[in-house]
């Protein structure tokens, strides 16, 4: 029956059944992914995040929380240009962890 | 679960209900949804328990409703609320006793606001004055009306009939309670047993021979939430927070779920359908839903009341299985016949929810 | 007693090896020219018959294979030990052979006559062409033994080779060594035990005088010479294992090389042929910016090579993600083994999940912004972003040049990556796109010269990008230019010592070396580092490296603000950000980017000559 | 003569300032209300950043104790002022006259029942910071289960919180959790540790490295946002629920285990010791210094003197220094220099 609304999926991350496989392939290639805090120079610096919306940080951050989806949005636009390991403060090296993600990324799996 | 902790916290909660003389204002909706439970109310404390509770036919909405869907100003709010004061205070009472949880919670927010700012009551009592030549005194004290039955909830086990208890098994059911949100989310002291695990229904519930269930989403609105459900646009999201409470107790397998809220027993019950509808999931047993109550029809049970005559055939969950736990003898051909068994009409049967 | 024509049995082992060492150099040629792509074959068959690159491929394979230049400029010990092995090697190969046609010539075809002369024949010396042939023979073999001696030290004392650090040979390699270094002297003593029969010179015939003192039977020499056999034989059997291989890989690498070809996949066609040719000499080791650190000595070329022989593929990533792409190696390494090439050939190899997508770049707004007519675009570069200092200087040498232009990446807006660091990362389809947008954006803007600050930019800019009447500079050759021709008036300030760090990518990566040391003689005294030129150490800050965590580069940057300091200069000076960012992190004293020196030299109220001159 | 002064309190604060005290030439009477010295680090197992062990910095405060008189299990009646110092009256019936009194009567852990929506003492397995400490000494405590999945520690709780009745940061909980994350994390190398944390203050010298080693070294999750609430499962299990702040999301979690960082909260007996010399107090409850730059060991009152968290959250090294700086502010009053 069509009511003309329906139940909305919760956004709420559960940690108890988010799927973690991408970040602990990605945790193994580039530990160092661990010791992020979350600072946004990352993003802040990004010469593709004003016009794509890429965050590096947030891409770390949708991997820990099993959102697929954003980590791919929060990509899409990378140049590799390496500002975002220059700024870092905790020394993360983010281009490892970029290409990391991409190579470990299905596609399939994220949908 | 610590019960001793929690009867730790119940005892730094313990709120003052006086004991006799009140003043009753009825609620909107459940006027409506659920006249015999208001009627009930009155009949158990005034005929069955001898206490005084004074009505009035002039009272109105506390405008909570419209309060709280941001369709009047709180001003307007606080000088429909101290009309009814002064209905009170001319009827000669002191002690407030809200059926609603809203206007309960309506009431409570404006005392505290008029304390916090002396001159917004001034202002009110201007404008009251202006506007019907009324005056008003402050109630002493503000109860909501399962506050009442929680007071009485001993007097009310003596004369009881019936138990909470599956009459086969001699279990306790396993009863859910959910609290009204503006009972005591706001003011927690205001609130029997606090906000975080109130025991005004759960008091009841335990007196009554029952067991109270705590499921990780005992705290989770109904769903109601004024905006969410009156605007179509954001039902999915009222339906949505309904289905993540009984997603919650599913596991506990509640036999009943009591309420004290207006809003709450009717999402609590309607919202079953819709989600069976939907999802094709159930929560009763054998494709049944979860009877959804409020705490006067429980009270009505107990006491021996008929079920018809409470008004249990108005939910959309059937609540023949539960009266079958508790042993309550009943007529199914009597159930849509209304006063004077006068015939009220059958309801269509929904496709996935089993009703009887 | 012994005839021309007997066949002897211990030539058969010399002749399997031989059979196997030619049948297997013909089949791995075959299938490595195979392998190249159909356009690289075909210039590789068209370069083997213009005479320009036959005689380049003539003139490379002799100083290379035979002399080793290379190595003589390095360290001539090292040069001499090498080229006195390889070349006297040859020589008694080549001799010979001419000792057969000369004697015996009816045995040329059969391969071992020229390889156990002496056995086969007899009195060959009392001719002056024999005794010629027979002392040149002898000369060769104390060339070679004189090396395989040299070898032996370098074994135990590789500094004296100019060699810190070299590889350590595998089990196989060792047994290549081994067999290799008794060869000479297993000759020398068979050549001894006959050179009464055969005739000799200078070494054979006093060693044949020593012997024939207490050796009263002259046919247990036969076994000596199934010795001196049986070596040649383990040598070349064991070769194309070993590190040797690299004697047949190299005469052909060569020709491909200067056919023009390019590494294209990392494991077929000319890429196999470059990790052939490396002959495991380890100079790449002490050239690795990274070796710094003894955990990377392993990821040296050296080691790449070793590994894509093995084909152990989890090493192989290692090693590859790894490089700093510093190109010191390639510079210092004696065959030319390209390893930053050889890495981004296997970087590319893999497959990603994620490919990036360039759409929602507002080309259109950047265009607008763009247009103009003639004048100067200056691309900072993301690096550059990170340091204003480098940009604003750049922009007011510009402005004191009286130099029309326009900034293409202003800070703070959107800006695009020129595409290097993908390339480097072996992303080369996303690269592609990326360059085709900047192209674009560069093309509508109308300028003539694409200024650039960043060496990373520059080079992508300069070799990868088509852009039709547009010219490319780096800041500093344009500011050198603008200096030269008298459109920036620098006074010269000091003898004060300033010390230059070549970037990688501008120095080794373009060849541009000069220039920047010209234009920064304009204001101070230039010093050089104990390493410069293409010697120059990275910095440790290059996007070459994919793996390499910024805790692991401190050590390479101290190491190279070392070499820079011998001199104790006043103030390092590079022309990279990136250079400038690492350096500046630990440096004892300032880092400048030329830009920024030279625009602090150039007085700011200074007239503009063009000014100057029309006022007159 | 040696000259008395009293020390109320027997923590850590108390104990440096009257071994300082000794050391100084004078007599201090060391009054402790609890049986035992020490306070509160005397039922803490191991200290933040060296990971200490707190028994061996007590016995070392003891050790340097000898000579003092000590008052064990003795709480203060009254204090009166007299024309030349302070009539202090034990509940042991002792009547001390003493020119100086040095106050080092510490903090409360903040209740954690108290932060009711936590569910501490009704939640199986829900333990405060001072619970698991007292495990980590060998206690027993059947609300830690022998092999936790997924552990959570919840920060400033009753700390930074208008709420709670306290603003303060009590600034050793952030380095605390670390700490005893990293401790649950070596015992039960398989759990997930996750922190909720409204702001991480790593003030102190080696805390950012904890901080790092937690995250890089164990794998500890921190995450950014505070509990909004504890709920326990049919399994017995807590589910906590926070927003994920810097993923702008509800998250939510189930755990074998929460620790609640109680925060450090003003000693409410400070009322009663001040009826008679009224001793004025910080909004947030704890004693007032003569000014907080120069003079955080000096009380309003000529006499009075503070040492350690009666003024204020400190840690260890804090404590101590200040102990020892309000022993010479004392030795400085009675030569009558200041």
């Amino acid at each position: 029956m069509d009511f003309g609304f329906s139940l909305s999926p919760s956004s709420a991350v559960n940690l108890d059944t988010v799927d973690l496989s991408l970040f602990r392939k990605v945790e193994a290639r580039c530990p160092d992914i661990r010791t992020c805090i979350g600072c946004g120079s990352c993003s802040a610096t990004c010469m593709a995040s004003a016009w794509s919306g890429m965050s590096v940080r947030q891409v770390i951050l949708a991997l820990q929380r099993g959102q697929l989806r954003q980590v791919e949005q929060k990509l899409s636009a990378c140049m590799l240009c390496g500002k975002c390991t220059m700024v870092c403060p905790r020394g993360i090296n983010t281009r490892n962890l970029i290409l990391a993600v991409s190579r470990e990324f299905k596609k399939e799996e994220a949908q | 679960m610590i019960y001793q902790g929690k009867q730790k916290i119940w005892s730094d909660y313990q709120k003052e209900i006086p004991d006799d003389h009140w003043f009753y204002v009825r609620s909107c909706i459940r006027q409506n949804f659920f006249p015999a439970s208001e009627a009930h109310f009155v009949k158990i404390v005034k005929d069955v328990l001898g206490k005084d509770l004074y009505e009035t036919e002039h009272h109105t909405t506390c405008g909570g409703i419209a309060y709280h869907s941001d369709t009047i100003p709180q001003e307007t709010a606080m000088t429909i609320v101290a009309r009814q004061f002064a209905l009170m205070t001319e009827a000669g009472y002191k002690n407030l006793v809200a059926s609603c949880i809203t206007s309960f919670g309506n009431y409570t927010e404006i005392l505290e606001t008029w304390r916090e700012f002396p001159e917004l009551e001034v202002r009110i009592r201007e404008n009251l004055w202006k506007a019907c030549r009324r005056e008003f005194e402050k109630p002493e004290y503000v109860c909501h009306a399962s506050d009442v039955i929680y007071k009485l909830r001993n007097e009310i086990a003596e004369k009881a009939t019936v138990r909470l208890v599956n009459h086969e098994t001699g279990e306790p059911l396993r009863v859910v309670e959910h609290i009204g949100c503006h009972y005591s989310k706001m003011f927690p002291h205001k609130g029997v047993g606090g906000a975080e695990y109130p025991c005004v229904l759960s008091g009841m519930v335990e007196s009554w021979g029952g067991k109270v269930i705590d499921y990780p989403e005992r705290r989770h609105c109904c769903g109601f939430g004024f905006r969410q459900y009156l605007v179509k646009a954001n039902r999915g999201y009222s339906v949505s927070n309904t289905h993540k409470k009984f997603e919650s107790m599913e596991p506990y397998h509640p036999d009943m779920i009591i309420t004290n809220c207006p809003g709450c027993p009717y999402f609590l019950d309607r919202w079953q359908y819709v989600i069976a509808e939907q999802t094709g999931k159930t929560y009763g047993q054998n494709g049944y839903g979860i009877p959804a109550l409020t705490y006067e029809e429980l009270a009505g049970l107990v006491l021996g009341y008929d079920p018809w005559d409470l008004g249990l055939q108005v939910h959309q969950v059937a609540s023949e299985p539960l009266l079958d736990k508790l042993g309550i003898a009943y007529d199914p051909a009597k159930k849509y016949l209304g006063l004077n068994e006068k015939e009220i009409m059958k309801p269509g049967l929904p496709q996935v929810l089993k009703c009887c | 007693m012994r005839e021309v024509g007997q066949f002897e049995y211990f030539v058969i082992p010399f002749l399997f090896g031989m059979a196997f060492v030619l049948g297997y150099c013909i089949i791995g040629m075959v299938r490595v020219i195979l392998e190249l792509p159909q356009c690289d074959r075909r210039r590789f068959f068209i370069s083997l018959i213009t005479p320009k690159t036959i005689w380049k491929n003539i003139r490379d394979i002799f100083l290379n294979c035979l002399i080793h230049v290379k190595l003589w400029k390095r360290k001539p010990l090292l040069g001499f030990m090498h080229s006195s092995i390889a070349f006297g090697w040859f020589m008694l190969i080549l001799i010979g052979h001419i000792q057969v046609l000369w004697f015996i010539p009816g045995r040329i075809h059969t391969f071992y006559h020229a390889i156990f002369f002496n056995f086969f024949v007899e009195e060959t010396e009392p001719s002056v062409a024999g005794a010629v042939l027979a002392f040149l023979m002898e000369l060769s073999l104390l060339l070679v033994l004189t090396g395989i001696g040299l070898a032996m030290v370098k074994r135990v004392a590789s500094l004296l080779f100019g060699m810190r650090r070299t590889t350590r040979p595998s089990l196989l390699d060792r047994v290549g060594l081994y067999s290799l270094w008794a060869i000479f002297p297993l000759r020398l003593l068979c050549e001894g035990f006959v050179a009464h029969v055969s005739g000799g010179s200078f070494l054979t015939l006093p060693l044949n005088w020593v012997f024939r003192q207490f050796l009263s039977n002259p046919d247990n020499m036969v076994l000596t010479w199934w010795g001196y056999s049986l070596a040649l034989c383990v040598f070349m059997c064991v070769l194309p294992f070993t590190r040797y291989m690299h004697i047949p890989a190299e005469m052909l690498l060569i020709p491909v090389r200067n056919a023009g070809i390019k590494i294209r996949h990392p494991r077929k066609g000319f890429a196999k042929l470059e990790y052939y040719s490396c002959p495991g000499c380890g100079v790449c080791i002490d050239a690795c910016p990274m070796s710094v650190k003894k955990a990377n000595i392993k990821d040296a070329t050296v080691y790449l090579n070793r590994q894509l022989r093995r084909g152990n593929e989890k090493r192989i990533e290692e090693i590859s993600d790894k490089c700093l792409l510093c190109g010191k190696c390639t510079a210092l390494c004696q065959v030319g083994c390209q390893g930053p090439e050889l890495r981004v050939a296997q970087r590319s190899l893999r497959t990603y999940g994620l490919t990036p997508d360039y759409a929602a770049l507002p080309l259109d707004g950047i265009k607008e912004r763009l247009a103009g007519e003639g004048e100067v675009l200056y691309f900072a570069g993301c690096m550059t972003q990170l340091t204003p200092a480098i940009s604003r200087a750049t922009e007011s040498v510009l402005r004191k040049a009286g130099v029309p232009f326009k900034r293409m990446d202003p800070m703070g807006e959107e800006g695009l990556c020129c595409g290097r660091p993908l390339l480097m990362a072996g992303r080369t389809d996303a690269a592609r796109e990326l360059m085709a947008r900047n192209r674009e954006l560069i093309l509508a803007s109308g300028c003539k010269t694409l200024l650039l600050s960043c060496p990373i930019c520059y080079r992508v800019f300069a070799e990868e990008y088509d852009l039709p009447g547009v010219r490319v500079v780096h800041h500093s050759v344009y500011f050198e230019e603008l200096a030269a021709a008298g459109r920036l008036a620098i006074p010269r300030l000091s003898q004060r010592p300033l010390v230059y760090h070549d970037p990688c990518e501008l120095g080794r990566g373009c060849g541009i070396y000069d220039e920047p040391r010209s234009l920064l003689g304009r204001v101070g005294r230039v010093v050089e580092g104990e390493k410069h030129h293409e010697q120059a150490i990275c910095c440790g800050g290059s996007l070459g490296s994919l793996s390499l965590g910024f805790d692991k580069r401190k050590d390479m940057t101290l190491n190279a603000l070392r070499n820079l300091c011998v001199e104790d200069p006043e103030a390092i000076v590079t022309a990279c950000p990136l250079c400038e960012s690492s350096f500046a992190r630990y440096a004892d004293r300032p880092v400048r980017d030329i830009a920024e020196v030279v625009d602090a030299a150039v007085p700011a109220s200074a007239p503009h000559p063009a000014d100057v001159l029309a006022q007159k | 003569m040696k000259e008395s002064v009293v020390v109320i309190g027997g923590g850590v604060a108390g104990m440096e300032t009257a071994a300082s005290l000794l050391s100084l030439g004078y007599a201090p009477i060391l009054v402790e209300q609890s049986d035992h010295l020490g306070g509160h680090v005397a039922s803490w197992h191991r200290l933040f950043p060296d990971m200490t062990s707190a028994d061996e910095v007590i016995a070392s405060l003891k050790a340097r104790l000898e000579g003092a008189s000590v008052f064990l299990g003795t709480g203060i009646q009254f204090v009166n002022r007299l024309k030349d110092g302070y009539n202090v009256m034990l509940t042991n019936g002792v009547s001390v006259l003493a020119k100086a009194i040095v106050l080092a009567t510490g903090f409360r852990l903040f209740e954690a029942r108290r932060k009711e929506e936590y569910g501490y003492g009704i939640y199986d397995h829900v333990i405060t910071n001072s619970d698991l400490e007292n495990w980590f000494r060998g206690g027993d405590d059947l609300r830690v289960p022998a092999e936790p999945a997924a552990i959570g520690f919840v920060h400033c709780v009753g700390s930074r919180d208008v709420k709670a009745g306290n603003t303060q940061c009590s600034k050793v909980c952030c380095i605390t959790a670390i700490k005893q994350a990293i401790e649950l994390k070596e015992k039960f190398p398989g759990a997930e540790i996750y922190c909720f944390y409204m702001d991480l203050r790593l003030f102190g010298k080696k805390y950012e490295d904890f901080y790092i080693n937690a995250q890089r070294d164990y794998g500890i999750h921190f995450i950014r946002g505070r509990v909004s609430e504890v709920g326990e499962r049919i399994d017995g299990r807590v589910i906590v629920k926070a927003e994920d702040t810097l993923a702008g999301k509800p998250v939510k979690v189930s755990l074998d285990l929460l620790v609640l960082m109680s925060g450090i909260v003003c000693n409410p007996e400070i009322a009663a010791l001040t009826k008679n010399v009224t001793l004025e107090r910080d909004e947030d409850g704890f004693l007032r210094s003569r000014d907080n730059l120069s003079g955080i060991t000096l009380s309003p009152r000529k006499g009075i003197f503070y040492a350690g968290t009666c003024t204020g959250p400190k840690t260890v090294p804090e404590t101590l220094a200040e102990a020892r700086s309000a022993a010479l502010c004392v030795h400085d009053f009675l030569q009558g220099r200041a």
